[in-house]
């Protein structure tokens, strides 16, 4: 952090205008329907001054705090995985004609989005989904040009472990990267692509004591969370457990409603759907978010492959954190916590994984 | 019933009407010797079933009597519900609740208007013949009904059983945005409006003069849609709690719907009956249609219920234009309430007439007990009385003529046989 | 998006066959001719068929790779088989792929091979059998045990009639009913019994499996008692699938994404994933 | 040939039916494409004939509507049941738990023998094999139109299993439960609304019925520690599709 700036809270704006300016649409953490999400804003004041998110298994509520800064608090409700791989779209769309049919593709034409606040959680799920979705024409015209304005996260919740996954609360990847202080940002630039956007603004130099203060703060975020998850790749352990009794208890309470998949940040599992038309002349044919807690998941003519709540939480648990490692090198989870809070039930998987690996390995 | 001759007949009939009934007629020298209107509902219990439940989900489920008006039972409970909880939401909410009503009548009217009343006006079985005769219409008709339904789902989430309305105003308030959009939605369609009035008032309505009284509501400003005193063209002015000592359901055999009467006498409510009391408060500009089309008001021809439901859904849609023109969220879309014992009272003009509620709560805020009637147990005796008038001299008339007579005349009060069973069989039996 | 991959084809039934009373073979082509020239297939692979208005469905290509003609023997199970089977000749269907790790013939060669399928299982091996039967001397003995439920259940009949005279394969049915039709002249029994009679050897022989999982993995502990490597043993597995790119994650068998590492996997790999009630 | 539709009601509220009417120019569009044989309230009226697509709504509760599905089954192809009466007894099913029913008849009308009417709200599936169930109170217009239309290209519809969460989610509302503490069914609720009452900011009461994997004992639970009371629970349950979760329940002991 040697060429560190500082940016006012009052010169927020300035950096929004300067990056809309260059054609992107800004996106960051707004309070709307009691929670704080990622949504288009234009102006500095949209965001959530003042506010505080506490975040435990199954309970999110938002509280007035004494500071006035604008991200004092952690994982908004939903990642930035709608923007990029949108929950429900077309693929493409299908006329009849005399001889056959035609096909038009659906490719998505958006204006690239630039992140303000862009968590180190969820800057690191969309590393992980851009392998995953590497291939992927939707994903990618989305994604290509997007650009991040980190944060570096001071305010974890109850929720959080990204200490532990190995994610954060420092953000790594970004254009820009911020530190929340009481009258501004720390800012730091992350690629020179970030360096010439906020050329203009003409920020003076962070100073040591800035910088200093910046460093501890995310360190003391760091050290804060109380929440953890057993290191590196767990497919093996976890494999020895599959018929740990852990799988049948959690069960029990879980709902198999799905929304630890719908709002994990990295999940990617999504469902195909062909949409005929009245007159028969016409189809649509989409996809949409599906979760391996699904009916049809794990459905075979004849056969479901996962017919029980059991299975579908093992399969979760253990593809996230083990199976994941063999397929894109890397953990599913990148401790953002989010399946957690908004598990109604409110099953913690860094609980349930450590009860399943227990101190006794399985099996063997 | 004289002894010789009987032709009994079953016959079906009566397509086109919301829910089904059978009409049961006997002629004897050339005169009706009985006539019923038969309804099966088969009963739903809904009175009973409402004991025992909180206020709060009283909304959600008289909503299920009615898929047509859900709306509109929605309200009426809502305004009984509060007078117990002793609640008064503010501006925005009655505001927001009389657009809600403006998008039922609209999607009401306009169902009826097209897929039901439409083609017996044009010699059409039904809609789909009437869409080959005249497609602009029906689309346009459609279209209307729909931009009904798009003003319930502002509100309401969706239009058959919106989610949207709660005890103490709305669990929502739409963002401007939204609202923008309806609106301009709604503005394009105002021509459309227009022309389905002059459309209707064009149809070759049957000329006849019947006497009957019109009950309906009445406010002191404005048409009175979502509340106001009961009140008829033969001096009856009432706050809904006096409803009961006014107005008796009984029961008749033939039919598990109630009829109720005012005084011993049937009585009409719906749009004519609106008409008739309401034409004041009707802009000068739809008056003057009516007028230039022949209708003077009060009317006492039945039939005129079809012009009076194209002029509300015009109306209707300035209404929802004036309450969405100058639109904005609200922070508090609805007031909290705390439990209270006691009894309260709900009217409000359903797009086929007064809806009347009365509920009971304990001191939890518990449903002990709850009455509802609806508008087409009003209308039934007016209806049957109607048949009267209009089949007195048919008893020679071919069958089908018969039918379709009594069709029409049936059809024109849109009755809201909701939760019959049974296809209108005509039973006729001459001597 | 790539026509083929992402985006479906129109492709021409030139020829519809009932096979039995839920089994039918579409023979399809290509309309753009530039695809159809372009196109190439590996047996044990499948395309995406997909009928408009309802939907898409993976099925194996149970053809002969030099015939230019795109075969699929498909059961009725469904809303796109059964809607696939109302089709007559001349419509037009859509067709993406081809998909997935096919059977390893380079690695078949110089061997034995032993095929073993129950019921429609034996669809993918069909194109496997015609790439031997075009270069047969590369193979050694080539054994093919079908086994099905019911004799009526038996597709293929025609492919059946002329291989079990083909001098170059030693082809056996076997019908697990006790009671089967009157013209069955085959084996009566589980198409395993068959194999307990079936000469082997082992260090020579790879095998390759298509059937129901139970069936397969049976048929692989039986091999592998005889002493074939696990690793020499090959099954052709079924999931869910939805976009056959490796994306949607429904084909999720442990770690692999069936539809792109599979759908033929051999034994050392998938064996112990198999079996294991809901993994 | 056309394929021949017929739509046929039985105790219900008409909701599901104009559901179908509100379709506007797809209505249109679907009664181009069919010959519509019977359907009273929008005109064709032909309870006997035979038909290939049979609609039907509302929940069986005379002896009369019993004799008439069973006629209906017989002369349809395809037979499908729309909407929580049919699909669940509907809301009329509250009396089914009460044994109340000619109780109640007695308490609402003077003359409770006129009233012919069986003691039970029932599904169509009670009574009679159905083809497609499609849940809702009402049916969702998309879904029914999207069920008409793939089984009019030839395929089998089948409405997801899965929660209203899924979809809830994906429209991007924020969860009720976990935000507001609001008791939201949505988690053991069949999806296909769209997620409508949580977009309106509340809990969802449960009228599409229970999804496939409905844990009904964890979300009461979770209900529990939300400071609700067995009844108030109770009630939640017992709504708009009482009769489908009370099944589940027996099912689950
Ligand atoms: C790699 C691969 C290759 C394959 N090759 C072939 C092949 O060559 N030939 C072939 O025939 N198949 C093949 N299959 C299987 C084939 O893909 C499936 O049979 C097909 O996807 C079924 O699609 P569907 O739309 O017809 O069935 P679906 O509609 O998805 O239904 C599938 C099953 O579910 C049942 N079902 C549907 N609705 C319900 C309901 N409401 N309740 C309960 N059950 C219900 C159906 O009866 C059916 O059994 C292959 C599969 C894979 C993965
Ligand atoms: S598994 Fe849970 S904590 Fe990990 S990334 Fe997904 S939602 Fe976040
Ligand atoms: S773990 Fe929680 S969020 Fe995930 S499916 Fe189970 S109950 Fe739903
Ligand atoms: S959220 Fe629940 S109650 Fe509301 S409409 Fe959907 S299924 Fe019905």
């Amino acid at each position: 952090m040697t060429h560190a700036l500082f940016l006012p809270h009052a010169r927020l704006d300035d950096l929004i205008r300067q990056v809309q300016s260059a054609g992107y649409r800004v996106i960051g953490p707004k309070l709307e329907a009691g929670v704080i999400h990622y949504a288009e804003l234009n102006v500095a004041a949209e965001l959530p001054w003042g506010w505080q998110a506490e975040q435990t298994p199954g309970r999110y509520r938002l509280h007035r705090s004494q500071q006035t800064l604008a991200f004092a608090w952690a994982a908004p409700a939903q990642g930035l995985k709608p923007w990029f791989f949108a929950p429900v779209e077309p693929l493409w769309r299908l006329r009849r004609t005399p001889d056959g049919f035609g096909l038009e593709p659906c490719l998505p034409d958006a204006k690239p989005i630039a992140v303000l606040g862009a968590r180190a959680c969820d800057l690191a799920a969309v590393a992980r989904q851009d392998r995953i979705l590497e291939h992927d024409p939707h994903y990618q015209a989305r994604r290509q040009d997007a650009l991040f304005i980190a944060l570096h996260c001071t305010h974890p919740a109850a929720s959080c472990f990204c200490t532990s996954a190995g994610t954060g609360p420092r953000a790594s990847r970004f254009d820009l990267g911020l530190t929340e202080l009481d009258t501004g940002f720390v800012l730091e630039v992350g690629s020179p692509r970030g360096g010439k956007l906020i050329e203009p603004l003409a920020l003076a130099g962070a100073t040591a004591d800035q910088i200093q203060a910046a460093q501890t703060a995310v360190a003391a975020a760091a050290a804060q969370q109380t929440r953890r998850l057993p290191a590196g790749d767990l497919a093996g352990r976890l494999a020895a457990c599959i018929d740990h009794p852990r799988w049948d208890a959690v069960a029990q309470r879980c709902l198999a409603c799905g929304n630890c998949t719908q709002a994990c940040p990295t999940c990617f599992c999504h469902a195909r759907r062909e949409t005929a038309s009245a007159d028969g002349q016409s189809a649509e044919h989409s996809r949409h978010w599906d979760s391996c807690f699904g009916e049809l998941h794990g459905h075979l003519a004849g056969f479901q492959v996962r017919p029980q709540t059991a299975q579908r939480y093992r399969q979760w648990l253990t593809h996230k954190l083990g199976n994941w490692w063999a397929q894109f090198g890397a953990s599913g989870c990148v401790g953002c916590g989010r399946c957690l809070t908004w598990c109604p039930a409110g099953i913690d998987l860094t609980e349930e994984v450590a009860a399943v690996l227990g101190e006794a390995p399985c099996g063997r | 019933m004289a002894e010789a001759k009987r032709v009994p007949l079953s016959l079906p009939l009566l397509a086109r009407v919301e829910g089904e009934g059978a009409l049961e007629l006997a002629y004897a020298q050339g005169r009706i010797a009985g006539l019923r209107l038969h309804i099966f509902e088969p009963p739903r219990y809904f009175e009973k079933f409402l004991e025992g439940r909180h206020y709060s989900e009283v909304p959600d489920i008289v909503a299920r009597i009615c898929g047509l008006c859900p709306a509109a039972y929605q309200m009426s409970a809502v305004q009984a519900l509060e007078g117990i909880l002793g609640l008064a939401p503010g501006p925005w909410v009655q505001a927001m609740r009389r657009l809600f009503y403006c998008g039922e009548w609209i999607e009401s009217h306009c169902a009826h208007l097209h897929l039901l009343a439409a083609p017996d006006f044009f010699g059409c079985a039904n809609v789909v013949e009437l869409a080959a005769k005249d497609a602009g219409a029906v689309r346009r008709g459609l279209k209307l009904q729909n931009l009904g339904n798009r003003i319930l789902q502002f509100l309401g989430g969706r239009s058959i059983h919106p989610v949207g309305a709660r005890v103490g105003g709305f669990w929502r308030a739409p963002s401007a945005a939204e609202a923008r959009a309806l609106l301009a939605e709604l503005q394009g369609a105002l021509p459309e409006a227009e022309a389905l009035l002059d459309w209707v008032l064009a149809w070759p309505l049957p000329e006849c003069d019947q006497a009957f009284e019109s009950v309906a509501l009445r406010t002191e400003t404005g048409y009175a849609i979502e509340g106001g005193r009961i009140v008829s063209d033969r001096g009856l002015d009432i706050h809904a709690e006096a409803f009961e000592r006014h107005f008796s359901e009984h029961q008749v055999p033939h039919s598990t719907a109630f009829h109720c009467l005012h005084e011993g006498q049937p009585y009409l409510v719906g749009p004519l009956a609106r008409l008739n009391l309401n034409a004041d408060r009707l802009p000068a500009d739809i008056r003057q249609r009516l007028h230039q089309a022949g209708i003077a008001l009060p009317s006492g021809n039945p039939f005129h219920s079809a012009a009076a439901r194209a002029a509300e859904v015009l109306y209707a849609l300035r209404e929802a234009l004036r309450l969405l023109a100058d639109y904005a969220p609200t922070d508090t879309p609805y007031v909290e309430a705390e439990p209270r014992a006691g009894i309260g009272f709900g009217a409000t003009e359903a797009p086929r007439g007064i809806l009347w509620h009365r509920y009971e709560l304990d001191e939890r805020g518990l449903v002990r007990a709850a009455r509802i009637v609806p508008p087409t147990a009003q209308n039934q005796a007016r209806i049957e009385a109607d048949l009267a008038a209009t089949l007195a001299e048919m008893s020679d008339a071919a069958e089908a003529a018969l039918r379709q007579r009594a069709e029409t005349v049936i059809r024109n009060y849109d009755p809201c046989i909701s939760c019959a069973t049974h296809f209108l069989r005509l039973k006729v039996e001459r001597a | 998006m790539r026509p083929l991959i992402e985006l479906p084809a129109p492709a021409r039934i030139v020829e519809r066959l009932q096979e039995t009373e839920t089994i039918f073979t579409l023979r399809l082509k290509l309309e753009d001719a530039a695809l159809a020239a372009h196109y190439r297939f590996a047996p044990g692979q499948f395309n995406m068929l997909y009928l408009p208005g309802v939907g898409e469905a993976p099925i194996s290509i149970a053809a002969d790779p030099r015939a230019g003609l795109i075969d699929h023997t498909i059961r009725m199970v469904g809303s796109v088989t059964r809607a696939l089977a109302q089709l007559p000749a001349g419509a037009v269907i859509g067709l993406r792929g081809p998909f997935g790790r096919g059977w390893p013939m380079p690695a078949a060669e110089g061997r034995d091979l032993i095929i073993i399928t129950g019921g429609l299982g034996c669809a993918p091996s069909v194109s496997a059998v015609h790439a031997v039967l075009a270069q047969r001397a590369r193979y050694g003995r080539v054994v093919l045990l079908e086994g099905v439920r019911h004799c009526r259940d038996l597709a293929l009949k025609s492919r059946f009639a002329e291989w079990l005279d083909h001098p170059d394969l030693d082809v056996q049915l076997a019908v697990c009913e006790t009671n089967p039709c009157a013209d069955w002249p085959w084996h009566t029994g589980n198409v395993l019994t068959l194999m307990d009679a079936m000469e082997l050897k082992p260090e020579r022989s790879l095998a390759f499996l298509c059937g129901p999982e139970g069936m397969m993995q049976a048929a692989a502990e039986k091999l592998v008692q005889r002493g074939v490597q696990a690793g020499d043993i090959y099954l052709s597995l079924e999931r869910n699938m939805q976009c056959a790119l490796g994306l949607c994650g429904h084909c999720q068998l442990g770690p692999h994404f069936v539809c792109r590492a599979g759908p033929v996997f051999d034994y050392a790999t998938i064996g112990p994933l198999l079996g294991k009630r809901g993994v | 040939m056309k394929p021949r539709l017929g739509v046929y009601k039985f105790t219900s509220c008409d909701g599901c039916q104009l559901a179908l009417l509100n379709q506007g120019a797809d209505l249109l569009a679907l009664l181009d494409r069919v010959e519509l044989v019977h359907f009273p309230e929008a005109g064709p009226s032909a309870p006997e004939a035979a038909v290939d697509l049979a609609l039907i709504e509302g929940s069986i509760s005379t002896p009369e509507e019993a004799e008439r599905i069973r006629g209906i089954r017989a002369r349809a192809g395809h037979l499908v049941a729309l909407g929580a009466c049919a699909t669940a007894g509907g809301i009329q099913a509250l009396r089914n738990a009460t044994e109340a029913g000619s109780a109640w008849r007695a308490a609402l009308y003077p003359q409770p023998e006129f009233i012919a009417t069986a003691e039970r709200s029932l599904p169509v599936s009670a009574l009679v094999p159905v083809d497609l169930e499609l849940f809702g109170c009402p049916v969702d217009g998309r879904q029914l139109m999207a069920a008409l239309n793939t089984v009019l290209a030839g395929g089998r519809y089948r409405p997801s299993g899965d929660s209203v969460c899924g979809e809830c989610k994906q429209a991007g509302h924020a969860c009720v439960l976990v935000s507001r503490g609001e008791p939201c069914l949505g988690p053991v609720t069949r999806a296909g609304c769209g997620a409508l009452c949580p977009g309106q900011g509340r809990g969802c009461y449960g009228c599409f019925g229970p999804s496939a994997q409905a844990n009904l004992a964890s979300l009461k639970a979770v209900f529990a520690g939300l400071g609700l009371s067995d009844a108030e629970i109770g009630r939640r349950f017992a709504f708009i599709t009482a009769e489908a979760f009370r099944a589940l329940e027996q099912k689950h002991g």
